[in-house]
């Protein structure tokens, strides 16, 4: 089932979760068919063509689909596989619950403060400068008025750092599709290569964001790819160079 | 604007020393006053202030003048009718504020209700960087930084200005986060979707039936 | 018009819409308007709109308000009651507070730790546009702008002043950071770890990845 299928207006939603909790919501969508991949590209080339596309935002969605992907694998995956997993189900799902119920509240109450701002339109206020005279008697700062400890605790409090981020729970993998595509495009300067050679020894994440990356360079035009049976090997080829070969062919 | 002008109206007796003077003061500061700087201003106390603010806001109603006396930010400010909004665009060049993005509106809702906020946790909340919005909302004065958090993060909070713009007195007047809460019905029938998408493997498990081997 | 011998008066009629939207005006603007923009902003002519002021005069009056109308060589404009002079004073010539905004002090200790530092430096410290902050303390008198780097970008240091109102002799006289520093132990430089601090911040901080770890 494609994104297109469903007939999803992404001009209301302000954010993946939002997405995310319509496609959810909807009764008629059976999440097991629906094509995330399918979800993912027509969610960034809404984003795009609003002008927001940045690689940033871009991978963040990935990571939430990921949430929902990783409920969807367990469709897929034998119970051996299912072991190696390495969050509870339960809590993945819980966790994504909580994020989309949180995005939900704070976007009903900023519908709520784009509707006072509205009905306070039109309403200004003076800004004009205190009458000279009583500028005038504004009073010189006293001498040793300002405590200098604020100073040295201000630049303490800029010497933390940011702590190391523990991904464990969400399985989050820095992966980012730009780095996926160069490396890409790095194997497709041969003209083919497969895909299981270009995701060795790569975790689940890394295999995800780089399928993304393999249909962005679909979508652009610079690879073709085919799998001749369910689960097999993607072969994956240059399209310059498929082009050529049918050229010589 | 009235609904029923009286035919021969009397006109109204001059308002008391206070009160002239309050609106003078009000007139004159770009801030909203509260009683207190009001009654030391006038070297009276707050109960009376409050009692002559009663009186002027009688004599700044709609309908009555074209400058209205709002209890905003904290404190008291006059405003301009809204009637006057259409000449004051033809006369000044500065627009009033303009309106939120959707992505401006939610970091605000945030930053509103979770006051001091950092922007990974908005970003978190949002599940989209936060960035720019927090950048815009700095320039238009509605948020302010307020410390770093533990970890050095800059955390935000709303200020005065986002209080007068949006017509609120403080922040207790926004209702209470939980009002957007889903009910305990919608909130299972989202959990049992989300279950069903993760426990239907290889489609055979109904609910209730044996885990498979 | 009758007198009221009602204790009570009786409300005037409400003055008509555009004296209103003339009041309006003349309350946002901060500088005087004369009659050819006013009846510009309000779509008609002078004389109606200088009819409109007399009337707006009235209920601007001495003893009736406590913002007079005035007619000024530029034109229109309101102005608060002497009477209000006193209150005035106490009111706004209490001594500022000298107080630091979270993100004033910041940028200033960033400055007297590190002088002579950049502006660009100072933002990728802290994370956010320094600009302003920058701009205040300079106003303030806090800090001075002292040549240029190499890279042809303004530098800053803290200014006699600075010193008179933290109370100190010389510079040698700030706090030590070792008792807020969060990694004492680091050898490496101070602007060398604050611009490291500030990069992880920054840019290392994944998205959706929340503070707390």
């Amino acid at each position: 089932m494609s994104l297109a299928a469903i007939e999803l207006d992404l001009d209301v939603f302000s954010g993946p979760f939002d997405l995310l909790l319509a496609l959810v919501l909807r009764e008629e969508i059976d999440l097991l068919e629906l094509e995330l991949a399918d979800v993912v590209l027509s969610y960034l080339d809404h984003l795009e063509a609003r002008g927001e596309l940045d690689l940033e935002t871009a991978t963040e969605f990935i990571v939430l689909l990921a949430a929902l992907l990783e409920l969807k694998s367990r469709l897929m995956l034998s119970s051996d596989e299912e072991q190696m997993l390495d969050i509870e189900p339960e809590q993945a799902l819980e966790e994504l619950l909580a994020r989309m119920l949180d995005a939900r509240r704070y976007r009903g109450a900023a519908e709520h403060l784009i509707e006072l701002l509205s009905g306070e339109q039109g309403v200004r206020f003076r800004c004009a400068p205190l009458p000279a005279h009583l500028r005038r008697t504004e009073l010189e700062p006293q001498e040793g008025s300002l405590d200098p400890t604020i100073l040295a605790r201000s630049v303490g409090q800029l010497l933390r750092m940011p702590p190391v981020i523990n991904l464990r729970h969400i399985g989050v993998v820095r992966v980012t599709i730009s780095e996926r595509i160069a490396h890409l495009r790095g194997l497709l300067a041969r003209g083919r290569f497969s895909f299981d050679e270009a995701v060795r020894d790569a975790d689940r994440m890394t295999v995800a964001v780089t399928v993304f990356a393999l249909l962005e360079l679909y979508k652009r035009g610079e690879a073709d790819w085919e799998q001749n049976e369910a689960f097999g090997d993607i072969s994956i080829t240059a399209r310059e160079a498929q082009g050529a070969e049918r050229i010589a062919g | 604007m009235s609904e029923a002008p009286d035919p021969a109206p009397a006109p109204a007796e001059d308002p008391p020393e206070l009160e002239l003077i309050l609106e003078a003061l009000l007139f004159i500061s770009s801030d909203p006053l509260n009683l207190q700087e009001l009654a030391e201003a006038t070297e009276t106390d707050a109960m009376t202030v409050a009692g002559a603010l009663q009186e002027l806001a009688k004599r700044h109603g709609t309908g009555r003048s074209g400058i209205h006396l709002r209890h905003l930010a904290g404190g008291y400010t006059f405003a301009s009718d809204p009637i006057a909004e259409e000449a004051s665009r033809r006369l000044f060049s500065r627009p009033r504020a303009a309106a939120l993005s959707p992505a401006q509106a939610e970091t605000l809702a945030i930053v509103a209700y979770l006051q001091p906020v950092s922007r990974p946790e908005i970003t978190r909340i949002r599940g989209v960087n936060a960035d720019s919005a927090v950048a815009t909302l700095l320039d238009r004065g509605l948020i302010d930084q307020t410390g770093r958090s533990q970890f050095g993060a800059a955390l935000y909070r709303t200020s005065g200005l986002f209080l007068k713009l949006f017509g609120l007195t403080s922040l207790e007047d926004l209702p209470k986060i939980a009002k957007w809460d889903p009910t305990p019905e919608e909130q299972s029938q989202l959990r049992e979707r989300l279950l069903r998408a993760g426990d239907a493997r290889a489609g055979v498990n109904p609910p209730g039936a044996e885990e498979e081997g």
